[in-house]
């Protein structure tokens, strides 16, 4: 109905190397600075957008808004000390830092996990996978004007905290995967709330196909918008659903499967169109992968058993020499931890390796250009980048 | 775009009539019951080790002083004091503790236009403090290890019919997994007697360098390896490890260390004393609180000469301690490592004999009494005078020398410290090897629970076959027409102490018991000889009910006239050794300022 | 610190010079005129903040206060983790609007700024300049233990540990991070204090605006902004 | 076994040091720096290991080294394997590969920002990425003390004393000092 054609010819003219000569004080080009202070930005971060109309010819991303310098801070703390910290890289889906640290210590100190924790571990990891895509789901309707699917989400999402809440202590950062196992076991009559909160979602994510994946607008503004070429997938190190959403199963919980995935009977969703439309799709499909998986767990798992592996006592645990890396699927793509010890109380160096990474980053950059300012929005928050992981 | 696509999303206003989510009144709404929320710390079980201190990689927790909370053994008198400008709610403080009593509330909202306000002591007067819900952690300690790693000893039966030592000592594997349990509080440290760094050597352990670990030991203690076996390790009653589990094996890991530094290695570590003074000093008694204070004053470079009555120098170490429990050979060694800073040790010289108070007084700046507690105390019972009633420490004496000791089948022990262990357990070795059985009876005033010796030693003796009999009151030793003993006569005690504190037993008379034996072995306690001091010393003294009256640093009312060891104060080796440490620096002291005023 | 490696040590009035488009110069403007501008001064106030004097009729200021007290406008600048909470906030369960509080995009129309949780000192710029131009009278909350003390960030070199030095802070809420519950429950309690008259933040901005500045301007190394920009 | 196998047929080649398992499917490996670019190349264009999943650096000061991990993942086979390079930590200069991947330039970024490794040639290289006027040693270096750092910077709330339990235990119970 409406077609968008930019003319080209207003478009910069490059350079040998390929860069943009952009003069602003031609007056042609405007500076748009979006964020740190903006709705439509995922969390506290800010692109540089040059525009010449309302189309955007050059985007960079600035980070850094966040950064505590975590990796340093881990190499002053011993490897308990750590523990608190590691949640906090990624604030709406802190767990997988948990997962990922302990099995990293776990790895090089050698200790074997109990069944029971094993199980819980991927409980945990499940729940907050779909607490981060009611995130998600939230902030792409919002991100195009669709207020509604944020204020439904964030109520099915709270209802998730509060099943948290009651398993682990605490809503946001759950502290709860300690290297050698978890710190407790399921509450009495947990399933059966988590069955409630699981109905509760499903009814929600019905009316949220009905509002807004059956919806012309959403369909019209995300359609074809914001296509990765599946060729970048690899020179961009995209993963996880940004690559399912181009046809290439990337899941690391099939394609090397941790924790208990092998013993789980589930399908990854994909698409194939890979625009802005079919990655919101994949998460949608996604969410109910891991609705489905919660009630797979917690039928399958231990009715009891030991939480806790022994561990040595943490106020001197010294790990021999190595290095490891250990890595997840969580709800952006690979999130992994390399870990280096040096045989002391503390560890060498700690590598997060967070998806928002590769995908907020040179991806982003790489995407911008061509499209209109009111996109740009929607293209990030498709793209479900969490700045902190970024710059830790 | 068909018109179905902009239909739909109108479908979903059929919720317009649902029933709303919000919650009504949100402020306050309760927490789940696991909740981390603010903390709560029960005052009175908490121990202020300072663990939760330790493992905070927020640095949020202070160790403070609070009213009311009095420091003694085993509590430091210090309770956490959080930050709630640091704090980040992970309660790994929570899983670190050792007593349990530091927990969470569900509590979780807390204002405040002043941002010093956020620091608050835990267990005092927060609105919080008695809240049932909250964080606590599942079961008990996870974070450190709960239980002592074993160690190896002979069986009974094996050890009954020998005198070998009982326990074998720690391998290394055993010893890194039995330090790795310390969480190095360092509450121990106050409540040694000679304030040994117990925290420093056990993580010496640890990192397995044990020349670092001697190197400790020896700066607080000369006798690791005696105290490594035989010590009453009250360290290990203020263990912050035993309120949830098995105190750490602190005397095991001091003797772990001894154990895997060779002789000549350790003599290389300790070094060479220091230039010669010209000061002279003499010690009486070859004793530990002796030999220690001869230790210190000859690495400071002094002339010093111990003079023992006996034919060896150890003291009670040697003739008190049997060699199931201490080798003579590990007894040598520390002596040996004595020996080697100088320090001449006159054995078969007893003063008021051999020499005289007044010649000592005469060829030395400064003499040191460490006689110890070397007479036996009687029950006085009617029948204890005459033959077959022995006073234990006499009988140890002559098994020591190598003398034959009468060996009956059956004989009765009375009293319920450690010499009456070790004098039980010496006789039932005898027994056996005389017999092949044991026949000991032992009696003690105290209730089981109560007995002065340590547990492990009740434990042992009845492993060995001593019938133990607590809360019998000795009242007469049973003799036949012939005067020779056929028993013990005891009456169940009620109390031992009168309602002012002070030692009177009474008994039930109709509870009345003989105990069958051809031999009574009191065992109830020493008392100093004191004859060496001859009568005009002994009249020149002040004294303090049967002991010479000391000072805070050891003086006594004569300037050149120093005490320490058992006989002033009592009552174990480690005890003697903080004695000798401290009557050494005061003779030090003195020799300075002597050296200074002339 | 240890002594710096002179191959790190910056020169900053080198290596940060003003940016680009804040330098004085002249351009051309696109009906062809050339102008010279100066944007420092030309778009922004550099006039210091005024004390807001209170009313002269108490009741009319009490009046005020009680208007202020219910029109919280919250700034939607998530600075930090704490952000994550405030979203339950806005949504219907726990529909913080029914209390007079709102989210607003932009500083212009927001009266309270929360700052949720650490600050890199990188967002303090932008959190400063955001402060500074909201209208006055407006509120600071901090949350989470990393306003006060620093929090878990204590040993970072790259946030600030006490919010107070850099800015007026009204009132904190401990918790890390707050939950949803306390930080309503700290909304009421500023209310309360707006009510009372006691929600002078930005006065003391005013009167100790050196302090303030130099505060800033001790940890932010390339100050390339005006000092007071509203 | 595949990784070794892969090793075996690439150790000559590009003068690859002894191989570290970790367990099957992960293994680590040291190359000179000459040779990584080769390597990479190989890897990528004819092993499958075509996604690059992190590039970060170890500060090994005592050795006077950084050691740059390369880590690549073949999906089909997963299989990971970490490629280390040592470089000398004066000179600090590592080879840009990100006409390889792309998405390298910003982790070479943040490695010339963090621990002042430079990397001619990459994009954007001296841009100042996540730390703002930053003019001390770059933070990730071993050397930089971040608690020095911090409380010579920022202001910590004063009025905090604590106690030790072993040494106030000794002051309580034995006050003259014995």
């Amino acid at each position: 109905m409406f077609n968008f054609k930019p003319d080209r010819t207003q478009y910069p003219a490059a350079d040998a190397d390929g860069k943009l000569e952009i003069d602003l004080e031609t007056g042609k080009y405007l500076k748009l600075w979006q964020g740190p202070n903006h709705p439509g930005i995922t969390g506290n971060m800010s692109v540089e957008l040059t525009v010449c109309g309302d189309e955007v010819v050059e985007g960079k991303t600035h980070v850094g808004y966040l950064h505590r310098g975590f990796e340093k801070l881990m190499e002053r703390r011993t490897f308990i000390q750590v523990f608190p910290i590691v949640c906090r890289v990624c604030v709406p889906e802190p767990d997988f830092n948990e997962y990922c640290y302990a099995a990293a210590v776990e790895d090089l100190a050698g200790i074997e996990v109990p069944e029971y924790a094993t199980w819980m571990r991927t409980l945990i990891l499940e729940m907050g996978r779909f607490n981060s895509y009611m995130m998600f789901l939230g902030g792409i309707g919002g991100a195009l004007g669709l207020g509604i699917t944020g204020q439904w989400m964030t109520y099915v999402r709270d209802l998730m905290l509060d099943r948290f809440e009651e398993l682990t202590g605490a809503r946001i950062y759950h502290m709860f995967i300690l290297p050698g196992g978890v710190r407790g076991h399921l509450p009495e009559g947990f399933e059966a709330r988590m069955e409630e909160v699981l109905s509760t979602a499903e009814r929600y994510l019905d009316d949220i196909d009905k509002v807004m994946f059956s919806n012309s607008v959403f369909k019209t503004r995300t359609k074809g918008v914001g296509v990765i070429d599946p060729k970048l997938f690899e020179p961009y190190g995209v993963t996880g659903p940004n690559a399912r959403a181009g046809g290439v199963a990337k899941d690391l919980r099939k394609d090397s499967p941790y924790l208990v995935y092998d013993q789980l009977d589930f399908e990854v969703a994909t698409a194939t169109d890979s625009d802005i439309f079919a990655r919101a799709t994949v998460r949608r499909g996604d969410v109910q992968t891991s609705i489905d998986l919660i009630r797979q767990i917690l039928r399958k798992m231990p009715k009891d058993g030991p939480a806790m592996a022994r561990i040595p006592n943490v106020l001197h645990w010294k790990i021999p020499r190595g290095e490891t890396y250990i890595k997840g699927e969580c709800s952006r793509g690979e999130y992994g931890y390399y870990l280096v010890t040096d045989g002391t109380g503390y560890p060498r160096r700690i590598n997060v390796r967070g998806p928002s990474y590769t995908h907020a980053m040179a991806l982003l950059e790489h995407l911008i250009p061509g499209t209109n300012i009111s996109d740009v929005a929607a293209l990030m928050v498709s793209l479900h980048t969490y700045p902190p992981e970024i710059e830790r | 775009m068909g018109l179905r696509e902009v239909l739909t999303p109108f479908t979903v206003w059929k919720h317009v009539f649902d029933e709303p989510v919000t919650i009504k009144n949100p402020i306050g709404r309760p927490a789940a019951d696991r909740y981390r929320g603010f903390h709560q710390n029960d005052m009175a079980s908490c121990i202020g080790c300072g663990t939760c201190e330790a493992i905070c990689q927020n640095a949020a927790i202070d160790m403070v002083p609070v009213d009311g909370i009095e420091t003694r053994t085993g509590d430091s008198g210090l309770r956490p004091q959080i930050d709630y400008g640091r704090c980040c709610w992970c309660a790994l403080c929570v899983d670190v503790c050792m007593t349990g009593s530091l927990t969470m509330s569900n509590e979780y909202t807390w204002v405040d236009t002043d941002p010093d306000a956020f620091r608050f002591v835990p267990g005092l007067e927060e609105p919080w403090k008695d809240d049932e819900e909250g964080y606590e952690r599942e079961g008990k300690r996870v974070l450190s290890g709960i239980e002592r790693i074993h160690m190896e000893e002979m069986p009974p039966e094996t050890r009954i019919s020998n005198f070998e030592e009982i326990v074998d000592g720690y391998s290394r594997a055993e010893a890194i997994l039995e330090a790795d349990r310390c969480v190095e509080c360092g509450l121990c440290v106050a409540t040694c007697p000679a304030h040994m760094s117990i925290p420093d050597y056990i993580a010496a352990v640890r990192d397995q360098d044990y020349d670092r670990g001697l190197e400790i030991l020896y700066e607080t203690n000369p006798f690791s390896e005696v105290c490594g076996r035989v010590c009453t390790h009250k360290c290990e009653t203020s263990c912050a490890a035993l309120h949830e589990g098995d105190p750490i094996a602190i005397r095991w890991l001091k003797r772990h260390i001894v154990d895997e530094v060779p002789f000549d290695r350790r003599l290389e570590l300790i070094g060479k004393p220091a230039a010669p003074t010209g000061r002279k000093v003499a010690i009486i008694g070859a004793g530990p609180a002796g030999l220690t204070a001869a230790f210190d004053l000859a690495r400071a470079g002094h002339g010093v000469v111990v003079f023992e009555a006996l034919s060896h120098a150890g003291g009670m170490m040697r003739y008190g301690i049997p060699e199931y429990r201490l080798p003579y050979e590990a007894l040598d060694r520390d002596i040996g490592v004595i020996e080697a800073m100088g320090v001449e040790i006159r054995t078969n010289c007893r003063v008021g004999r051999d020499v005289t108070m007044d010649a000592l007084r005469r060829d030395y700046d400064s003499v040191i009494l460490a006689i110890g507690l070397n007479m036996g105390r009687s029950t006085r019972v009617p029948g204890t005078e005459g033959p077959g009633v022995e006073k234990a420490v006499d009988l140890l004496r002559r098994i020591t020398d190598g003398e034959e000791v009468p060996v009956p089948e059956r004989l009765v022990v009375i009293g319920g410290g450690n010499v009456a262990m070790d004098i039980a357990r010496s006789m039932a070795r005898l027994q056996m090897q005389k017999y092949g059985r044991v026949g000991v009876t032992l009696t003690a005033l105290e209730d089981i629970d109560h007995f002065l010796a340590d547990r492990e030693e009740i434990v042992e003796s009845r492993e060995e076959g001593v019938q133990i009999f607590d809360a019998r009151g000795p009242q007469e030793v049973v003799r036949d027409e012939s005067g020779a003993v056929t028993g013990l006569r005891t009456w169940r005690v009620k109390s031992i102490f009168d309602a002012d504190g002070r030692f009177a037993p009474a008994y039930d008379e109709g509870d009345e018991q003989i105990h069958e034996g051809t031999m009574v072995i009191e065992a109830i306690g020493q008392m100093a000889d004191t004859s060496l001091l001859e009568e005009a010393l002994t009249e020149a003294l002040e004294w303090n009910r049967g002991r010479i009256r000391i000072d805070g640093a050891f003086r006594t009312s004569e300037p050149w006239l120093f005490a320490a060891g058992d006989a002033v104060k009592g009552p174990d080796v480690i005890n003697a050794v903080a004695d000798g440490h401290r009557v050494a620096r005061t003779v030090m002291d003195e020799l300075a300022a002597r050296e200074v005023m002339q | 610190m240890k002594d710096v490696d002179d191959k790190f040590l910056k020169n900053i009035e080198t290596e940060f010079p003003l940016r680009e488009e804040l330098r004085p110069r002249r351009v051309t403007t696109p009906d062809g005129q050339e102008i010279e501008i100066e944007p420092l001064k030309d778009y922004f106030c550099e006039a210091a903040p005024k004390v807001h004097p209170k009313a002269y009729i108490p009741i009319v200021e009490d009046f005020y206060n009680w208007a202020r007290a219910n029109s919280l406008w919250i700034l939607g600048f998530g600075t930090g983790c704490g952000a994550i909470e405030m979203r339950p906030l806005m949504t219907p369960r726990f529909d913080a609007y029914r209390y007079g509080i709102q989210w607003r995009p932009t500083p212009r129309q927001a009266n309270l700024l929360m700052i949720s949780g650490y600050l890199s000192v990188k967002t303090l710029k932008r959190a400063i300049r955001a402060y500074e131009q909201m209208q006055g009278p407006k509120y600071v909350v901090g949350l989470g233990s990393c306003t006060i003390n620093g929090g878990m960030y204590w040993d970072s070199y790259n946030t600030i540990k006490r919010l107070d030095q850099y800015l007026p802070v009204d009132l904190y809420i401990a918790g890390c991070m707050p939950r949803p519950e306390a930080l309503l429950a700290g909304f009421m309690e500023l209310k309360k204090l707006i009510k009372a008259g006691k929600g002078e933040g930005a006065n003391k901005y005013a009167e100790n605006f050196a302090t303030y500045k130099a505060n800033q301007k001790s940890v932010i190394k390339d100050w390339d902004m005006p000092d007071y920009n509203w | 076994m595949e990784m070794r196998h892969l090793h075996a047929l690439l150790k000559q080649r590009h003068s690859l040091g002894q191989l570290e398992p970790k367990g099957g499917k992960l293994a680590f490996v040291t190359v000179p720096r000459e040779n990584l670019r080769g390597l990479l190349t190989e890897l990528r264009d004819v092993h499958g290991f075509t996604h690059l999943v992190l590039l970060t650096a170890v500060d090994w000061m005592e050795d006077g080294l950084f050691q740059l991990t390369y880590m690549l993942n073949n999906r089909g086979r997963d299989m990971t394997l970490g490629i280390r390079v040592m470089l000398d930590r004066q000179e600090a200069q590592g080879d840009s590969i990100h006409d390889l991947w792309p998405t390298a330039a910003t982790y070479q970024r943040e490695l010339k920002e963090m621990f002042g490794i430079d990397f001619p040639g990459s994009p954007r290289i001296d841009e100042e990425f996540i730390l703002e006027g930053w003019t001390d040693l770059p933070p990730y270096r071993r050397d930089f003390d971040s608690l020095a750092y911090s409380q010579q910077t920022y202001a910590e709330r004063p009025g905090r004393v604590t106690h030790d339990p072993r040494e106030y235990m000794k002051s309580k119970l034995y006050p003259d000092g014995v």
